[in-house]
């Protein structure tokens, strides 16, 4: 079901853990829905992102996704970061089954989250980010029954 | 891989050596066609004939109240959608429980959407039904009731004889899901008042592809499957040989094996049970401890979600079932957890394992051993285990 | 017994070796559950993708677009009743012909019970029906076309890609029972305007118990069993692996040696059918000489009831089927031979007789010398015989 | 499907053939549904049935029926002929399958249809006997579907 990518990260995830005081802390998702993401954020006085780690509850897909995305930002600074989609976690993860693309959408978002958090807390404000949805699935339709 | 552990005999079971030998010859052998009249194929309707008695016999039921389907799905579909439209006359409510397996639930969806109204009836916290609470669904307009054996999930049996007696006084049908009990508990059909019963060959070492509806003689309901004149013109389709004959097979080695082969299993599970319970902190055990199917063991454990669980428990070499929605890739965890009363976050987290036979001691303290491990390095990844420990301190 | 010739495979066909072969792991070693989450079970997902492939591109269809059930009956059944229900807002109208199989008219005659309008068209004396007829029939409400590729009895090939033509300038959705002509002669769904095709494994070496419907994508029929999320949400049940497994083998046997296998009974059918007419007198060949299986041989000979020739046969080692009413317990003869117009003494008198590649000429001429001997002693006992000799004097 | 006996029936039919100035001929059933026996009986002087013969057109129990029916009946005189009931014929044959019952109506009615021929043509009234349905099969329901 899942590519070995996947499954290296989920077996082996990189940058599990808490960062004391953070930068930034993004947390989405909710228990209701089974898939949390916590995301930490230590980003220097030029807007790198020197550490980067996470914290799920989720599958296998949302371990993985978590692991790939906070490797992807780690040392970019602020606005590559923001570039970092879901499609480019899905990617660099040799894609994920349809059922669980939205894991990949909660690991941008969760970096969304503690990059608004940052922003918060340094009273700045980051171009082309927007305030973090309370709920990743808001909006989100149940994948429809085909007919 | 190395060893295999399978513990998800709820989901499928393998079908046993046996039976596949009393397969074979219907294939290449005596592969005639039942309804034929030369002498290489009519054979094949005697040896029909034969497993319907075997099948019968174990329900205490006669040969001619078996009738074949493909599986459990297209028995409970036939039961329910054929009672409703034999009936309608009668009424149109129909009653049953939310913790049915969705060949009940969204037959009944279905029948709503055609005008039918059902009552799903909740359960008490180990997945029981109320009794006072069926009395009190009842309706001058009910005609079926139909209420599952055991859980498919949790392993709760229900008190199948108790609500056949409610039926039977109210005079309404009562069908009943036994695709997870038939060949783990003794059943009969007159003593639990039962007019339909549901059942699937590979779920008691059968084959897959193959079950069967007992429907008491006298209830009139027509075919689900119109057709040739097959299984006395209620269900057409050339009759599935093999299919029937490994059904036979495994339904005479699950009754003549059942008293031994539960009560090994009832102790390995409660053992299973024992440890879990004892060496791995914040789990619940889910289902009745007691109206328990000899094999089920269904726990769940806080702050971990079911997939990453299941993953893990494979890379041991582990097959078991959890109610997580990621499993289903859904959103919502299975409607028996919620309805047993967890909370979503905590019905993620529930873990599902199905024993047979040929499970050892050995076998449950390896997966023990490995779960304990599996769940802390979960929890150790997990954002909701973090808060719980900030909160505890 | 000595030697078996067994010349019935429209009843149901040798499931092959290799087809055994290949269902056989999927019993007791890969038994898992497709939609288990774990690696043991899930690669049987995989399995079934690569059956429907198969079978996909046997059709010209998407992968996506085959279905698995239980065979041929439940095929048609899921095809009629899903249909008139989806598209009872456009209309209650199905047009069908005389000539299809019980697992049709049955179906039609249950719908029209539930307030559905049905015409069954006319054939020729051939079972050819006719287009213009068709068209004839079209109403604003028709909602469904519904006519078999080819026949069972007298193995009649329809002008399936001309009605094809005609449902699809009409907008009206077109099923076919392929049971019998998926694997004996080529089918293309989109040449053919085909919307939905039913097929059933046991009729070209496949395993019984196991069939499909090809669904056009975009056609909005619903599940006929209801339950959980199997064959993309439209068919409940866990899936028959072994039986998915060997039916994808046998199509895949089945296509690849279709041109060599056809062409040989094609040239065998046609000998047989010429000793008969010309080595028995007062017999006629049902069915069209050219739009025909290649492996069909139906003959109806006067004076003759059709059961007592089966036996006779039997006795000799051969097996074959009438169209006799004796045959299947009713009164009436087939409704296949009086829709082309023999009489009902005449239909009673019928014997089909279906090859397959593994049939000799030597099996054929040994079969022909027989029935020549049956059919002269059947005569010498017949009260018809001897009314029809004296008035010949 | 059928007994040692009706198979023995079937395969070496007894008594197959006419009777040229028969004292008595009856044919039952009709073609449509597939069956038709016709009986042939020789009577003698003290109404003992000397001969007795046969053509069938019908299914293998059809056959049975007729050939058991007409070794039933020889050597009897009339009025037990008359107690040759289709019961009788089926235990002589070890019974029948239920779809085949008919056929052994089929017998015991075209015996009565050959003495009621014989009584016409001798003008006596045999007790008991009457005349022969036109059909076998009228009245007789189709067999009915369960439900
Ligand atoms: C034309 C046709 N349609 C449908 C069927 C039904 O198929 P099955 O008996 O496999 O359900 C058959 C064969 O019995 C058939 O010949
Ligand atoms: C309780 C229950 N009912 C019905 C079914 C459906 O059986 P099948 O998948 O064989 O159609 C199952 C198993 O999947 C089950 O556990």
């Amino acid at each position: 079901m899942y590519t070995e990518k996947v499954m290296d990260h989920f077996q082996h995830p990189r940058n599990v853990g808490e960062i004391e005081n953070a930068s930034g802390v993004g947390t989405v998702g909710n228990a209701k829905c089974g898939d949390i993401m916590r995301i930490y954020l230590d980003i220097d006085e030029n807007e790198i992102i020197r550490d980067c780690k996470f914290k799920t509850f989720g599958c296998g897909a949302a371990i993985a996704t978590s692991s790939m995305a906070t490797e992807l930002v780690k040392g970019k600074n602020i606005r590559e970061a923001l570039e970092v989609t879901n499609k480019a976690v899905m990617e660099a993860l040799d894609g994920l089954p349809p059922v669980k693309v939205h894991c990949s959408l909660l690991a941008e978002e969760a970096i969304h989250a503690a990059l608004w958090d940052y922003a918060e807390k340094h009273g700045i404000k980051i171009e082309g980010l927007d305030r973090p949805k309370s709920d990743i699935h808001e909006g989100e339709e149940e994948e429809e029954e085909e007919y | 891989m190395g060893k295999l552990i399978y513990l998800d005999n709820a989901a499928t079971t393998k079908t046993a050596p046996e039976v596949v030998e009393a397969m074979l010859p219907y294939f290449t052998e005596k592969f005639g066609n039942p309804s034929s009249v030369y002498s290489f194929a009519s054979g094949n309707k005697d040896v029909i004939a034969a497993q319907r008695e075997i099948i019968g016999n174990a329900l205490g039921a006669k040969a001619n109240e078996i009738y074949f389907t493909a599986g459990g799905s297209e028995s409970d579909n036939w039961a329910l959608k054929a009672t409703a439209e034999a009936y309608q006359g009668k009424g149109n409510h129909i009653i049953t429980s939310k913790i049915e397996h969705h060949a009940i639930l969204h037959t009944c969806q279905y029948l709503e959407s055609r005008g039918f109204e059902v009552t799903y009836l909740d359960v008490d916290e180990n997945g029981l039904i109320k009794l006072d609470d069926l009395k009190a669904a009842i309706r001058p307009t009910t005609i079926l009731i139909s209420i599952m054996f055991a859980n498919n999930e949790i392993g709760t049996i229900e008190p199948i004889k108790e609500i056949g007696e409610i039926a039977h006084e109210h005079k309404i049908l009562f069908h009943t899901d036994a695709v997870q009990a038939f060949g783990q508990v003794p059943i009969n059909v007159d003593e639990c008042h039962i007019d339909m019963l549901s059942s699937s060959g590979h779920k008691l070492n059968g084959p897959k592809g193959i079950g069967f509806l007992y429907i008491r003689s006298g209830v009139k309901i027509r075919s689900f499957v119109h057709g040739g004149a097959q299984e006395r013109k209620r269900r057409a389709g050339t009759e599935n040989v093999p299919g029937i004959v490994g059904f036979g097979k495994a339904v005479e080695r699950a009754v003549s094996s059942m008293e031994k082969r539960t009560s090994y299993e009832r102790e390995l599970r409660d053992y299973m049970i024992e440890r879990i319970s004892k060496e791995i902190p914040y789990c619940r055990l889910n289902g009745d401890p007691v109206k328990r199917l000899p094999n089920n063991v269904n726990f769940s454990f806080r702050f971990v979600e079911g997939e990453s669980m299941l993953i893990n428990l494979d890379l041991k070499g582990i097959c078991a079932s959890s109610g997580s929605a990621c499993t289903s890739g859904s959103l919502d965890p299975s409607h028996v957890l919620l309805a047993i009363g967890l909370p979503h976050e905590i019905a993620h987290g529930s873990l599902r394992m199905t024993l047979n036979e040929e499970i050892t001691k050995e076998d449950i303290d390896y997966v023990v051993d490995n779960l304990k491990d599996i769940v802390e390095l979960i929890r150790s990844m997990s954002p909701l285990y973090e808060d719980f420990l900030k909160k505890q301190k």
